[in-house]
């Protein structure tokens, strides 16, 4: 059908893939840091800026500004959230360097954020923080972050490929180092070859294989399949973090697993179970103000209680606050349900846990360097800053941050590089043969299988798990994912093909469905996001240990390793002696 | 596809370009008929007299419709955009459309 | 449940390299849909050729405006209901912009003028300084809190028939974006902002119909900051200074 | 001229039409009582430096003023661009200046 004949070869110097808060930011520094004259490159499966999960962050961004706080105490916070996990090197980075981009942010980027009366900025408290830390813009932070930054990355040179999606990486001929990146030209149909020096992999993570997701449509963790065939270690990747409280509208809409924002639960929103009564008091005694993790499992428990298909999930209930207030202070949400047609202000919502995060991710240092050469990944493909759990706040954060570093990173390191390496002809061959699989079977339906897929991964590898169920998962994962080697998709005209990209997009969430799955039966304990009921016990902290994924000779194997607890031990504080244990006032 | 368009505003603007639209090419017309004058004050009585015609007055209270359409249209466009104005446009728009309306019917009442 | 169990739905089809051509389905008709459901259902079920863009679903990146019964809309947050036409919907590419295939208009002529207006930050400090205090109620503060939320989606640019008939107009967005920047205390150069927006197609263009404020789904008001630039300008012409 | 020039003489010539408009409108509504005749007209106006000045500055002000809308209109409704656009209106302007002021001539002096 194709042949490498049929590439179009394109060469540059710095590639980034995404445009969210990490390739962006890459985007920018690597023209800062590189030499006059580098070419950079951008790009990206949907519109720069448009599709990506930043510009979704609603709650803000974490930093310690002072008063009272500390890039200490941000950080401690981060490890325990992260129930002992995290990368610690990498949480400190995170946490230090969110001081300059902030400033960057607001000082270069032109970004605005909320003030205090007095004309500093405000921060507040999320669950899991001991200081008034996050930064935000209302409830709309990462539209603010996301366009300012867009607006800067598209008035420099530098190249935008949009509608680009990444399909392989491509190894020099030894394997060691990264040659560059085959796409595919999404408008045109056409396969490109983009060689580069260096190349961040910023894609973005978004667990789209459960039934209910919060993350933006275009996402399905390419970038953690590109990496897992080239044979990179993936970590942590059993930690799916699920969002309690996913509007649930029937599998007909696309409305179905948008989040309904943690804010509301804050201010005093009920859940209710079927039979119409409040049930979180008996899983926590902070009730609807517990963390996600909490809430998503009490709302999960009752969901299994209950066990009608005709009303699945439980219920927010605002009103008893009274609508008016709730249409004053959650203007934007009441605004969005009504649109779909729902009343949050006076009626009941529909909710659901739903899939928000990837913690795991590829292995890197804490210059984003991973183990080949010329391939750097940052924001939520790369693993190890949140460990088994990330805080609210820490995301954007962590994009951005690390996207800066990246971009540094690569700017610095691409002075030593000389000429662009050759490609593995042959594995560029097999990526293309890869890619093509689905145009020479005949055309089927491909959403069916994508459904099968998302129930499998809920019921089977969801928010509550059982060696039993992650097995049956297997099971279950193998069989969609032969099935959909013999579903095909027309091929007459390949220019914007939408079916073929759901083809491949359900092709990177099969193999990623796997290695959770694999990672999840690894882990026989319980932290953080990941919940074993056969395990229920989150084992000793100072034995903790990451698990370790990677492909070899087409196979899935998993490993442990321990953290290394390089600042903080298990038990210890890095916080000055005397110093309060939270500065939050009790609610 | 048809485009859907007709809310106040948009029908202001229309109103504001047509009228502009159709002074501009009366305007020659009505120099051209002032210019008789020059010459001769008999022809211009002439034409005058056609104004007595239901049609020509027709014609007229058109005419001075279209200046006062265009007039108030152009002080609201002003307004709105040289005063930092607050209230409501459709106010404006409405209010320049009611007032082109009076005057314009005063002038039919006078002449009739 | 609703009272049709089908919805006839009319699609453009097309682009430049191919005729445009509409051409209707019959879609099933949920109590829950969005304009961007049915269309997903297309795609996903009846015509796997269909080209359409969206990405978040729910209001927030502007990926998936379309025009839907001649108006254009943000597809995931319009419920069917909304506008429904008898039985009917017909749904085509955002006008004022290139089509790429079917129902995904090019958006780079759009963002070529949010540039172009000067839709960016000038910096009066760097990450090695400290944030700047901002009183946060101030006249000035406020009028660039109001178009701060722009998700450029294009519907403004698209309901807009100045850009219709001028292909230079720079649009509602990229000019509500120049006046809050040009309202930002933080920003080093408002001149280049208002020399920007008073060249070929900038704001003097603007005859104030308004569509672009009657249509933004956020309920932002560009036809004021055009108006305020406006105003900014002819002041800067008699020699005031803001 | 720039975009920004032919916005500000618009305005500007609007402007200083605005009196004469709700003038002239009066004078008409008063003239017309009674029917109109060239004699009444020109008792009035010729000689008259007020009314030569008055619909002087008018028939200035008018052509600008419809000379720039035009243009837009040509522009946007015409599909008419760059120097010819600039050409065809730069023409009407001088036209209505020439007709206007033939009428002016006419009537007042």
């Amino acid at each position: 059908m194709f042949s490498t004949k049929d590439i179009d070869w394109h060469d540059t110097d710095i590639l980034i893939l995404g445009t969210g808060g990490a390739g962006m930011f890459a985007a920018l520094h690597a023209m800062q840091s590189a030499p006059e004259g580098t070419k950079v490159t951008i790009a990206v499966k949907g519109l720069i800026g448009k599709c990506g999960c930043t510009r979704m962050v609603q709650g803000g961004y974490n930093v310690a500004l002072g008063g009272g706080d500390s890039v200490e105490r941000h950080f401690m916070d981060t490890i325990e959230g992260g129930k002992w996990l995290p990368n610690q090197d990498m949480a400190w980075r995170l946490c230090e360097q969110a001081v300059v981009r902030i400033r960057e942010l607001e000082n270069e980027i032109g970004c605005f954020f909320d003030r205090n009366p007095d004309g500093t900025l405000h921060q507040k408290a999320f669950a899991g923080q001991t200081a008034d830390r996050t930064v935000h813009k209302g409830d709309l932070t990462g539209i603010e972050i996301i366009n300012r930054l867009m607006e800067q990355v598209l008035s420099r040179p530098v190249e935008k490929l949009q509608e680009h999606r990444a399909i392989g990486l491509i190894p020099t001929r030894d394997g060691a180092s990264l040659a560059g990146v085959l796409m595919i030209d999404m408008r045109t149909g056409r396969f490109r070859f983009v060689r580069a020096k260096t190349v961040l992999m910023a894609t973005g993570g978004g667990p789209t294989m459960y039934k209910y997701h919060t993350p933006s449509g275009d996402k399905s963790m390419d970038g953690l399949a590109m990496a897992l065939r080239v044979g990179l270690p993936l970590r942590d990747m059993e930690m799916v973090q699920f969002h309690p409280t996913g509007l649930l509208a029937g599998d007909h809409t696309r409305m179905t697993g948008t989040v309904l924002e943690e804010g509301l639960r804050g201010a005093g929103g009920q859940l209710v179970n079927h039979a119409g009564q409040r049930f979180m008091f008996d899983y926590d005694a902070k009730g609807e103000r517990a963390t996600r993790d909490v809430v998503s499992r009490g709302i999960y428990a009752e969901m299994r209680k209950n066990n009608n298909p005709e009303q699945e999930g439980v219920f927010i209930s605002m009103s008893h606050l009274g609508p008016d207030m709730v249409r004053e202070k959650f203007k934007g949400m009441v605004k969005r349900c009504a649109d779909c047609g729902f009343d949050l202000a006076g009626g009941k919502v529909e909710v659901v846990p739903t899939a928000h995060y990837f913690m795991g991710g590829v292995v890197v240092d804490v210059d984003t360097r991973t183990a080949m050469e010329g391939l750097y990944v940052a924001g939520e493909d790369a693993g190890g800053a949140h460990g088994s759990n990330r805080l609210g706040g820490n995301g954007v954060a962590n994009s951005t941050v690390y996207g800066g570093i990246a971009g540094d990173v690569m700017g610095a390191d691409i002075r030593k590089m000389g000429a662009l390496r050759e490609p593995d002809e042959s594995v560029l061959e097999a990526e293309l043969v890869r890619a093509c699989h689905p145009l020479t079977r005949k055309p089927e339906l491909v959403l069916p299988l994508r459904k099968q897929l998302q129930d499998a991964m809920w019921d089977e590898v969801g928010v509550m798990r059982t060696e039993a169920g992650l097995k049956r998962g297997l099971g279950r994962i193998a069989e969609i994912s032969d099935a959909l080697m013999d579903v095909g998709v027309a091929s007459e005209s390949l220019a914007f093909n939408l079916t073929w990209h759901d083809w491949l997009n359900l092709r990177s969430l099969c193999d990623i469905s796997e290695v959770i799955t694999q990672a999840a039966l690894a882990r026989e304990n319980s932290r953080g996001a990941h919940f074993r009921e056969d395990f229920p016990d989150p084992g000793a902290m100072e034995e903790s240990y990451f698990t370790v994924a990677r492909q070899v000779d087409g196979a899935v194997e998993v490993g442990r390793e321990d953290v290394q607890f390089t600042i903080v031990r298990p038990g210890e504080t890095v916080l000055p002696e005397g110093e309060p244990e939270t500065l939050v006032a009790a609610q | 596809m048809k485009v859907a368009r007709a809310h106040p505003l948009w029908l202001a603007y229309l109103l504001h370009r047509l009228s502009g639209l159709g002074l501009a090419v009366f305007l020659p017309l009505h120099f051209w008929v002032l210019s008789y004058a020059l010459n001769d004050a008999a022809k211009l009585d002439a034409f005058l007299t056609l104004t007595e015609m239901p049609l020509v007055k027709a014609a007229e209270f058109g005419l001075v419709f279209l200046l006062a359409v265009h007039f108030f249209g152009g002080l609201r466009l002003i307004a709105l955009e040289w005063l930092p104005w607050s209230a409501p446009q459709k106010t404006w728009a409405a209010l320049a459309v009611a007032g082109s309306f009076l005057v314009s019917t005063t002038f039919l009442l006078q002449a009739i | 449940m609703p009272e049709r169990d089908h919805l006839t739905v009319t699609v453009q089809r097309g682009g430049p390299n191919e005729p445009l051509r509409p051409q209707t389905f019959e879609v099933p008709a949920y109590e829950n849909q969005t304009v961007l459901d049915v269309v997903s259902w297309i795609q996903q079920n009846a015509d796997p050729t269909l080209t359409y863009r969206f990405a978040c679903r729910v209001g927030m990146c502007g990926s998936c405006a379309m025009m839907v019964n001649g108006v254009p809309r943000w597809t995931c947050r319009t419920h069917v209901s909304k506008v429904l036409d008898g039985n009917a919907i017909e749904v085509g590419p955002l006008r004022n912009l290139p089509v790429i295939k079917d129902l995904a208009a090019d958006m780079d002529p759009f963002f070529d003028k949010w540039v172009a207006a000067e839709g960016q930050h000038h910096p009066t400090r760097t990450r090695d300084e400290d944030i700047a205090p901002i009183d946060p109620v101030t006249d000035e503060r406020q009028a660039a809190n109001a178009g701060i939320e722009c998700i450029n989606c294009s519907v403004c640019y698209s309901a807009c028939d100045t850009v219709a008939g001028n292909p230079d107009y720079l649009g509602p967005a990229a000019l509500q974006r120049a006046w809050t920047l040009y309202n930002d205390a933080k920003d080093a150069d408002r001149n280049a902002i208002l020399d920007a927006v008073s060249g070929k197609g900038g704001c003097h263009s603007c005859h104030s119909m308004g569509s672009c404020t009657a249509y933004c789904p956020n309920e932002l008001d560009p036809l004021s900051a055009i108006a305020g630039l406006k105003r900014a300008t002819a002041k800067r012409f008699f020699g005031g200074r803001k | 001229m720039s975009e920004f020039h032919l916005y500000m003489a618009q305005r500007l010539s609007a402007l200083v039409m605005a009196p004469f408009v709700i003038v002239h409108i009066g004078v008409m509504i008063y003239a017309i009582q009674g029917g109109l005749s060239a004699a009444e007209i020109l008792g009035r106006t010729q000689g008259s430096a007020f009314w030569f000045a008055f619909y002087g500055m008018f028939v200035v002000a008018v052509s600008i003023h419809a000379a720039i809308g035009l243009r837009t209109i040509l522009g946007e409704w015409a599909g008419l661009r760059g120097g010819a656009r600039d050409a065809v209106s730069a023409a009407i302007g001088l036209g209505l200046l020439a007709l206007g002021a033939q009428a002016v001539w006419a009537v007042t002096v």
